[in-house]
């Protein structure tokens, strides 16, 4: 019925498909999101982010950040969910997978959310006005600029028709203390799930200690023989 | 790209021996085997650029400047007759109208920059290279001794491979010292030695230099100071490493005043990429002061005009007010004006000047030559780095790559200070007993006569000097090393007769002797020593004639090759001639390991062959000609401070009177001088003993060292020391006395106080805090712990805040 | 798609066409990041398992950075207004890294909160409660 | 195809770019799936050759040809077993996303220049991003099956594959730092020429690094010895424990398009891709542009010539699987961190340093590859193809976008 | 307290602590061999506790034992360790001849050494083969299958049977060897000798195997012989026994005049009567790779016997001899007598009240014992050691429930 009201509408013709895809990504991104609010457990909301975010790749495709997808992707999608997903799994046990909200939580958040979605919402239409988008042919998006960036060459403004006194620097600086935080954030990481714990040991460690005490044993009798013969000496 | 690559080889071992050092095999053992392969992947990659350059720039047999162009069908004349010593050159005698052919003529160089530091303003600091045909050859001379060394060394700090019980350091105790051995650590050192060496040779500015300067400095801390339990080797690297800096203190008012003045520390002309596509070349120094416009002649630049007269500038630019570049082109018109009025030279006076007190420093001349000897405290293949081809080399190489922004006068100071140099060094080692210690003098001396080569407008022979000096004198001292080793003491009165333990090291040593003295036979063939003695020579005298009133400059020179045959065979003689003296020495004196011996050998062959030059005109003199600086070839006057100086041009030196009494007077100097020697320590005709005795006063002076450590120590160390303990008298009498006062009174004014305090004071802010307690335990009830609240409460905070801002200022935030 | 097909709105139909046939804008974007924010938000305040708060966190930042990509994105954009240009990629970039450490840093102080207290509970979490 | 469409048949602009891009994906189904039957059966007789066995010889009259479509069958008709504790929505939808995440990593990957998907800037990313995706499957499936091996699996297998991304990214930097481009194509099409090309031969770090590449790509796909998340004699079946029937081959499907796609990936990335050892096209005169039609028939044989290098890659990994024991996972991890990764920054270091000592390469002097003079056409997806004689129509209002989206897969 | 904690070398950092998990090997798992129930306590992959549940096959043979002759017993001990019933039928036979000082003729003797030798191949066979399979590689398993096979297909033609022998029995063997058979067999051995080394290159020196053998599962001789293991097990600690060498006399008789030397490493290496592979330096006495590489070396050495036995049975010209009757009373004592099997050492015991059937019979098994100690050698391991582990010690499931 939909669609036939909607053909009648506009023709097929006229449908932009650049726009259909982003509607479909962003459905995908945004039903996500919010299944990850509504959903109990907790690996279905890892689920549902990830699909969540993988959606929001794809918009990041649309809108001409290929690089930034594909990290997005890799980093994001593959690496930070990998990680939250053992994490659940780590603590895999039934009560604390799904722990229950109240319902007064729910709707307190609910309607604090709805407050913010308003304002975020309202910012997003008065902000921007509705543009519409170039249509000229654009430079074809590439990941070069983006790396000589962070080696600290700015190679789209000069590109863009920036005079050259007003070319800015590059991201090596921040680009080097990402990637120094992120060495610290992976020695932290590890240092901080690190727990002390008695451990049984191996069968190899029993075999190999199992001389350690027997000799001091055979020590502390042979000192403490030679303490009373010294001892009887005095 | 290739020097790159070899620059940076030893930083590569330096950082792999930082890291796994110890675990290199059994103690380290093979961080001898990274850093020797660093220096060598340096050395052929060096000479894989080397043998570029050639190919690029074939040596030509002309060593004068542009007349090849005139010359073209005279080359294998030329080259007959350099190989004939230079006997003819009267063919080039007369050359009046070279002028516009030295005009045109700018030495080969290639510069630029692999990384930019930073870029703020004019200020650009870049790790960048300027490439020349002297560049390219002391690359090679460096990397090569230095590999030498690396090998060496590896033999002779096997020692350090294993617990060493050092008997030099008296523990408390009573006992010696034990200590895990450093052999990694000492291969660490050497290889970021060579790697800051190579950076000064490869530098592209001064900044840059600057950098690795202060490397090479705190390495020859870490080098001298290797066995840093003993405490004359920790005070020989502070002592080293103090001096440096006082004259690296010259060499930053030097950077600074150029810096200032000019805004650029680049030696050649920057190419930089716009951002706009365009390439915006900014000029070096050496164009600067050199400008092309001005036939390359020396003069003080724009910028260093303007800055020196900045007042006048300030006024002007005052005038216009509001039109810079009106202001600009009337300052840009009356430069020239000024220039003539002789402002800004002395800012290039200073600049020069300052440079040279870096140079002082680390090549070790007068006033401040008094660490290298005490730098014996190192092993010995440190010395022989340091002395030969690394650290003092630096200065030296500095002074000829900074030639063109010299003036003149600086080059007259350069060549007082180096004949200075030249005489003292050469007569303390007169009478130094300690092996090391002859060699380290004779080090200073030669350092001086290369300063004093650059200094009288030598700056081939100069540079030459020091390409063969580094070759014989890092023979001299891997010998005296070996000779150390065999020996186990320093002492020369000990030894005698080891030309029979020790035929190599004998053989090898009495070829660096030769080489130190230019012994060769006149105008025919000689050691490298002779090319580049008479080189210096001819250039003194040329200079001599020039500025009759500074002849003694020439005499120094000629007075010093005398001195330096006579303490180098007297070393020789002691050593190794005659009969053992101590016989607990000579019995184990033994020939040194292979691994020693085998870059004697190599360096004994190169001692005798470097000064050469081929038949087609191969030679390093001709190499190094090739990269003389634009417009330092023809004879140029100026000066202001010592009246009218002129430096005259180089190859005037070769012309056939001033060369062959140059050559003559170094053959009969030298002559006497190991004739003297022999006729005192081999024939002992003349008791050593007894003319020590009859010059005693002098013999005293000389065996003092000239009283300079003393000196040093009456008007540098004991004022300091008597200005602080006045200092803390003054303290402890007066100050703390009036303090103790203040405090006294005060703690009268506090008991007052306490007591308004207790009463008065502390009622209030108890009162304040028991609000603020209850005030706290009501809005303790606020902070749950809950993040879940928290998280709400800031998004009610944000909400809030973004409606009231909203409807505040609604045109603010809304747009 | 059922709710229109059981006869609600039909005015919603050119709606849907209009988004159908019009090009994408950036505000189109910035409607997707505000959801995704808000989403994350309300995750964050909602869920009491600390895992969950991380998630929520994640959504915010990415909810940042789609707003970050359609500023820069060249396509969104109309002729001659200004762009973030390649800042804004940068800024996604770097977003999509810090998060991947605060992920890590997180997770790890989660596990070591399970160590000690045996529940991620964050409302057990209140050991430093005033 | 597109073109065709439009100009020849007549059909509506959108029901052309539809209608194409439906034949693609159904084309890079047809390599999964028809691969995955192919590879399937080889593995059979390559196991059964290895292990002295004839494996199936009556299916489908001779050599068991059909084995691997009668073991289809089977499967479609099994019944679909789900576990009484299984999370049953995960559970179903795993397998699939395994499958998908496999095979839209094929999207980017080009079978012969102008033969892909979609051809994207940062391709090599993508492929490598989107294939790392395919452990989420596994994850879930582990987790969803409520079983303790499964979930075993799952935890090895992501550990596993999290640990491997890391040497595989920097294994697969080197190419992409001597051709200058993420872009497949670009890195394929520079390696074109005599074989002195292939960057495997590029220089002797590439060499190193070709081999940890397989390495890599071995482990990240799961295959023997690193195949530890279905480790039979430790985990059962692993993360697949609770599967049968088509969710099961689903998995087996996502593990063959996977095999397929690190093969063709080393083979776009070391081997030449679509180039074979000497440049017969060249050499007999079929540069491009010498006809619409030959230059399809040059790129066809290309395509096989890709084909074939892939699965000699897939036939390596089965050689492999049916002749080592399998590691220890902690053995897999030393593997990877301790070995394959120091080897590889090494390598890349290496290589970097080989191509600042020696840009113009040492080996690669002897024949300049093709790509280099024809420079102009490897520019970005929206450059001109020489194949294609007219840019790319444009479509609809936002027409620059098409060419982003739409996917050419017959020129 | 903290002091405490950070003293004791029991505590032992842990990257991530995670939740401990029971989890059920067996009885249906690929890699237990057989019905063995394995209860691992883990914590991730790391196994805390390992304990292994039988009894799934028990079949009460035992039991079964004391209600029939001693020769009517014989297929049951078929059944236990069926992988080398040969060596089982054997055991059981000398046994009850030990209770009544039978002694067999001297080429039946023979005879038996050659059969029970090759028992001893076909078993070791099967350890090794499925060795390779809990180690995850699938090859060797058949390549060794395919070689057991020829040896199946040889004792199918002496008795008929491939898997359920009754071929040795009390008072002889139920049969003489076919015709031909011994040339058959030697073409066997010529055939298989060659093909040993091939097992060495795809197991005991593959890097991978070793690495996943080497310093695993580790059993100090004191360990072994706490817990009774007894052959490849107790000999790949570097125990030195053997009870075809220390056994009693009359099953040491049987071996009397062959030349063996036992598989054991003494004074650090193995018997150097063939050329073996070198030991991986990673690898510790008593670790998997040492049990299994016994293993390789015994089927060497009983290639070697098979061979002698060969000689010295075509060499034999007496008459092989009669087995008892089915119903021959047995003297009224007890006799206990362990022989060494593949497995190792099984001791078969029975007391007689005088009549044909005995009053009870009992049979101590290798493989149980050796099962004993896999708690012990499990502790600590990771989830992928068990199956290492397990297979090393080569049990038979049938040998430990009976």
């Amino acid at each position: 019925m939909m669609t036939t009201v909607l053909a009648s509408v506009m023709p097929v013709a006229a449908i932009n498909w650049h726009s259909v895809l982003f509607l479909l990504f962003a459905a995908v991104a945004c039903a996500c999101a919010v299944a990850v609010v509504l959903a109990e457990n907790v690996v279905r909301m890892a689920f549902y982010l990830v699909l969540s975010l993988a959606a929001t790749a794809g918009l990041f495709f649309l809108a001409g950040a290929e690089f930034v997808g594909a990290m997005q992707l890799m980093i994001y999608v593959g690496g930070t969910l990998v990680l939250l997903v053992f994490g659940v799994m780590l603590t895999a046990q039934a009560p604390f997978v799904a722990i229950k909200t109240s319902s007064s939580d729910r709707v307190l958040a609910g309607m604090v959310g709805a407050a913010l979605l308003a304002v975020l919402l309202q910012a997003a239409f008065r902000v921007e006005p509705w543009r519409r988008p170039a249509t000229a042919a654009v430079a074809a998006p590439a990941a070069t600029p983006i790396g000589m960036a962070l080696l600290g060459v700015r190679a789209d403004e000069p590109a863009a028709g920036v005079p050259a006194a007003a070319v800015r620097s590059g991201y090596l600086l921040p680009f080097e203390i990402v990637s120094i935080h992120l060495l610290v954030v992976l020695v932290g990481a590890a240092y901080l799930a690190r727990a002390k714990r008695r451990r049984t040991p191996r069968a190899i460690d029993v075999a190999a200690s199992s001389v350690g005490p027997v000799v001091t044993a055979r020590q502390a009798a042979r000192s403490s023989a030679s303490a009373l013969v010294s001892g009887g000496g005095r | 790209m290739l020097l790159g690559l070899a620059w940076l080889a030893p930083l590569v071992s330096f950082v792999a021996i930082l890291f796994f050092g110890p675990r290199m095999g059994h103690h380290g053992k093979n961080a001898a085997w990274v850093a020797t392969a660093a220096i060598v992947t340096s050395l052929v990659l060096s000479l894989a650029a080397f043998g570029t350059w050639l190919s690029a720039h074939p040596v030509k047999a002309v060593s004068h400047g542009a007349h090849h162009g005139a010359h073209a069908d005279g080359h294998a004349a030329d080259a007959h007759a350099e190989q004939g010593g230079h006997a003819e050159h009267a063919e080039h005698a007369d050359h009046g109208d070279h002028a516009e052919h030295h005009a045109a003529r700018v030495p080969a160089a290639y510069s630029g920059d692999w990384y930019t530091l930073y870029q703020g303003g004019d200020l650009r600091l870049t790790i960048g290279w300027y490439i020349d045909a002297l560049t390219v050859l002391m690359f090679v001379v460096v990397t090569f001794i230095a590999t030498c060394i690396h090998v060496y060394a590896s033999g002779y700090m096997h020692d350090e491979l294993h617990d060493v019980t050092d008997h030099e350091v008296h523990l408390s105790d009573g006992g010696h010292l034990h200590r895990p051995g450093r052999f990694p650590r000492f291969f660490q050192a050497l290889s970021l030695f060579c790697f800051s060496m190579l950076g000064i040779l490869i530098a592209g500015n001064l900044a840059m230099v600057f950098i690795f300067w202060e490397l090479v400095g705190i390495c020859s801390w870490f080098l001298i100071g290797f066995y840093f339990e003993r405490k004359s080797a920790s005070t020989a690297a502070n002592k080293a490493f103090i001096v440096n800096r006082v004259g690296d203190f010259g060499m930053l008012i030097g950077l600074m005043a150029l810096w200032g003045a000019l805004g650029t520390l680049h030696f050649a002309d920057s190419t930089v990429a716009a951002a706009d596509g365009s390439a915006v070349t900014t000029p070096g120094l050496f164009s600067l002061v050199r400008p092309a416009a001005n036939g390359h002649a020396l003069q003080v630049p724009d910028g260093m005009v303007a800055f020196a007269n900045a007042d006048e500038v300030g006024r002007i630019a005052a005038e216009h007010n509001g039109r810079p570049r009106d202001a600009a082109d009337e300052v840009a018109a009356r430069i020239d004006g000024w220039r003539s009025q002789g402002i800004g030279r002395w800012l290039l006076f200073i600049a020069g000047v300052g440079i040279f007190c870096g140079c002082v420093g680390k090549s070790a001349q007068f006033p401040l030559f008094v660490w290298l000897p005490d730098a014996m405290e190192g092993p010995t293949p440190v010395s022989a780095l340091v002395h030969s081809a690394t650290m003092v080399a630096a200065g030296v190489y500095l002074v000829g790559r900074f030639y063109p922004v010299l003036t003149p006068d600086v080059l007259l100071v350069i060549a007082i200070i180096g004949g200075i140099t030249l005489f003292i060094a050469a007569t303390i080692a007169l009478v130094a007993n300690d092996i090391k210690r002859v060699l380290a003098y004779s080090t200073v001396s030669q350092l001086g006569y290369m300063m004093l080569a650059l200094g009288v407008g030598g700056w081939s022979a100069g540079l030459f000097h020091l390409v063969t000096h580094a070759f014989f004198k890092s023979l001299l001292f891997l010998c005296s090393g070996s000779v150390i080793h065999a020996c186990h003491t320093n002492d020369m009165r000990k030894m005698g007769g080891l030309a029979r333990v020790m035929p190599w090291t004998a053989g090898t040593m009495l070829v660096g002797c030769l080489a130190i003295i230019g012994a060769g036979i006149p105008f025919v063939i000689g050691l490298s020593g002779y090319y580049s003695k008479d080189a210096i020579l001819a250039q003194a005298l040329s200079y001599s004639q020039a500025n009759p009133s500074w002849s003694i400059l020439y005499y120094a020179v000629a007075g010093g090759a005398f001195l330096t045959a006579f303490y180098m065979f007297r070393l020789w003689f002691m050593t190794f001639a005659g009969t053992p003296r101590d016989h607990h020495v000579t019995e184990h004196a033994h020939e040194s390991p292979t691994v020693m011996v085998a870059p004697l050998v190599v360096l004994s062959v190169l001692a005798v062959v470097a000064g050469w030059t081929l038949p087609g005109g191969f030679g390093i003199a001709n190499l190094i000609e090739q990269a003389r600086p634009a417009g330092t070839d023809t004879t140029s006057t100026g000066g202001f401070l010592f009246g009218t100086v002129t430096v005259p041009a180089e190859h005037l030196s070769h012309e056939g009177s001033v060369h062959v009494t140059a050559t003559l007077t170094a053959f009969a100097t030298a002559a006497a001088g190991v004739l003297l020697a022999a006729a005192m320590y081999l024939w002992r005709i003349v008791s050593p003993t007894v003319v020590a005795y009859t010059f005693r006063p002098i013999y005293s002076f000389l065996a003092h060292r000239w009283y300079f450590d003393e000196l040093y120590d009456a008007i540098f160390v004991r004022p300091a020391f008597a200005v602080a303990s006045l200092a803390s008298g003054t303290d402890r009498g007066v100050i703390d006395k009036l303090i103790d006062g203040i405090a006294w009174s005060a703690r009268q004014l506090a008991g007052l106080d306490a007591w308004i305090d207790r009463n008065l004071v502390d009622g209030l802010v108890n009162a304040t805090a028991t609000a603020t307690w209850n005030a706290g335990l009501e809005l303790k009830k606020l902070q749950t712990g809950r993040l879940r609240q928290y998280v709400m409460f800031i998004v009610v905070g944000t909400v809030a805040l973004f409606v009231l801002a909203s409807m505040l200022f609604r045109a603010a935030l809304a747009g | 798609m059922s709710l229109l097909a059981a006869g609600l709105p039909v005015a919603a139909v050119p709606l849907v066409a209009g988004l159908l046939s019009s090009p994408v804008g950036v505000a189109h974007y910035l409607v997707v990041g505000a959801i995704l924010f808000t989403a994350g938000v309300v995750c964050m305040a909602l869920k009491r398992n600390a895992l969950g708060v991380l998630m929520g966190i994640e959504l915010v930042l990415n909810g940042a950075n789609v707003n970050f990509v359609a500023f820069s994105s060249p396509y969104l954009r109309g002729e001659g207004a200004a762009s973030l240009g390649l800042d804004g990629q940068i800024i996604a970039l770097f977003v999509i890294l810090l998060a991947a450490a605060e992920a890590a840093v997180a997770l790890a102080i989660t596990l070591n909160f399970y160590n000690n207290h045996a529940t991620v509970d964050i409302d057990r979490a209140e050991d430093l409660k005033g | 195809m597109a073109d065709f469409l439009i100009n020849t048949v007549g059909l509506p602009e959108w029901l052309a770019w539809t209608i194409t891009a439906f034949v693609a994906a159904a084309l890079i189904l047809n390599v999964i799936a028809g691969g995955a039957l192919v590879f399937i059966w080889a593995e059979r007789k390559i196991a059964a050759r290895i292990q002295d066995r004839l494996g199936p010889t009556r299916t489908g009259g001779r050599f068991g040809w059909l084995q691997s479509l009668a073991d289809g069958i089977k499967l479609l008709a099994k019944e679909d077993l789900m576990p009484e504790g299984a999370d049953g929505m995960l559970f179903r939808l795993a397998p699939y996303i395994s499958f998908c995440a496999s095979f839209c990593a094929f999207i980017a990957l080009p079978f012969a220049f102008d033969f892909v998907g979609q051809r994207l800037n940062v391709g090599v990313f993508f492929v490598v991003a989107v294939l790392g995706l395919e452990v989420f499957g596994v994850i879930l499936a582990g987790y969803a099956s409520a079983s303790k091996w499964s979930l075993f699996g799952a935890m090895r297998e992501a550990a596993q594959v999290v640990s491997y991304e890391v040497p595989l990214g920097m294994c697969v930097v080197v190419p992409v730092m001597l051709a200058g481009s993420m872009d497949l194509v670009t890195i394929a099409e520079k390696q074109a020429g005599w074989i002195t090309n292939w960057y495997l031969f590029h220089d002797p770090f590439t060499f190193v690094i070709f081999w940890v590449y397989v390495t890599c790509a071995v482990a990240s796909v799961n295959r023997a010895p690193f195949d530890l998340a279905e480790a039979e004699s430790e985990l059962v079946a692993g993360f697949h424990t609770e599967y049968s029937g088509l969710r099961w081959s689903f998995f087996f499907m996502a593990e063959y398009g996977s095999m397929f796609l690190v093969s063709a990936l080393a083979a776009l990335l070391f081997l030449g891709g679509w180039n074979g050892p000497i440049p017969v096209a060249t050499l007999a005169g079929l540069s491009e542009g010498t006809g619409d039609t030959a230059n399809y028939f040059v790129r066809l044989i290309g395509c096989g010539n890709l084909l074939l290098k892939a699965t000699l890659g897939v036939l390596l990994m089965m050689w492999v699987r049916w002749t080592l024991p399998r590691l220890r996972i902690d053995q897999v991890m030393t593997t990877c961190l301790k070995y394959c990764t120091p080897i590889a920054a090494a390598m890349f270091a290496g290589a970097m340093l080989w191509q600042l000592a020696f840009p113009g390469g040492v080996v690669r002097g002897l024949s300049r590859p093709a790509g280099e003079i024809r420079e102009g056409w490897l520019e970005g997806p929206g450059g001109l193809s020489p194949g294609r004689r007219e840019p790319v129509p444009q479509v609809g209002a936002a027409g620059g976008m098409e060419s982003q989206e739409v996917v050419q897969v017959v020129p | 307290m903290a002091q405490l904690i950070d003293d004791d070398p029991r505590i032992i950092e842990f990257d991530v602590r995670t939740d401990e998990m029971l989890v059920n090997m067996g009885p249906q798992h690929p890699s237990t061999h057989g019905v063995l129930r394995l209860v691992l306590r883990t914590d991730g992959e790391i196994v805390s506790e390992v304990e292994p549940h039988i009894g799934y096959l028990h079949r009460c043979a035992e039991k079964i034992g004391e209600n029939l002759t001693a020769r009517q017993w014989i297929p049951y001990t078929d059944r236990m360790d069926y992988l080398a019933a040969m060596n089982m039928n054997l055991g059981w036979s000398l046994a009850v001849e030990k209770l009544m000082q039978y002694q067999v003729s001297e080429r039946a003797r023979h005879l038996r050494v050659l059969i029970a030798e090759m028992g001893r191949i076909a078993s070791h066979l099967v350890g090794m083969g499925a060795y390779g399979l809990d180690l995850g590689t699938f090859s060797p398993f058949l390549y060794a299958f395919r070689e057991r096979e020829k040896i199946l297909d040889l004792f199918e033609e002496a008795c008929g049977a491939r898997l359920t022998y009754s071929y040795i029995t009390v008072g002889g063997l139920t049969a003489d060897l076919p015709p031909g058979w011994l040339r058959k067999c030697e073409e066997f051995l010529d055939q298989f000798e060659p093909v040993i080394q091939e097992y060495h290159a795809l197991l005991t020196t593959n890097a991978i195997f070793v690495k996943r053998t080497a310093a695993i599962g580790v059993m100090s001789p004191e360990l072994a012989i706490e817990y009774g293991c007894s052959g490849p097990v107790l000999r790949g600690s570097g125990v030195d026994q053997d009870m075809r060498r220390d056994g009693e006399s009359i099953y040491t008789a049987m071996y009397d005049g062959y030349a063996f030397e036992v598989a054991v490493m003494k004074n650090g290496h193995y018997p150097r009567d063939h050329a073996y592979p070198p030991v991986p330096s990673d690898t510790v006495i008593g670790d998997c790779w040492h049990r299994f590489f016994v293993r390789m070396l015994e089927v060497v050495q009983s290639m070697d016997l098979v061979r002698q036995a060969i000689d010295r049975y075509s060499a034999c010209k007496g008459p092989l001899g009669e087995p008892v009757k089915l119903t021959e009373k047995i003297p009224a004592g007890d006799a206990y007598l362990e022989t060494e099997c593949p497995k190792g050492q099984m001791g078969f015991y029975l007391v007689s009240d005088g009549s044909a059937i005995p009053w009870r019979v009992r049979a101590r098994s290798s493989s149980f014992s050796n099962l004993a100690v896999t708690h012990e050698l499990c502790r600590g391991c990771l989830i992928a050691d068990v199956p290492a582990i397990v297979g090393s010690l080569d049990i038979v499931m049938g040998e430990i429930d009976r």
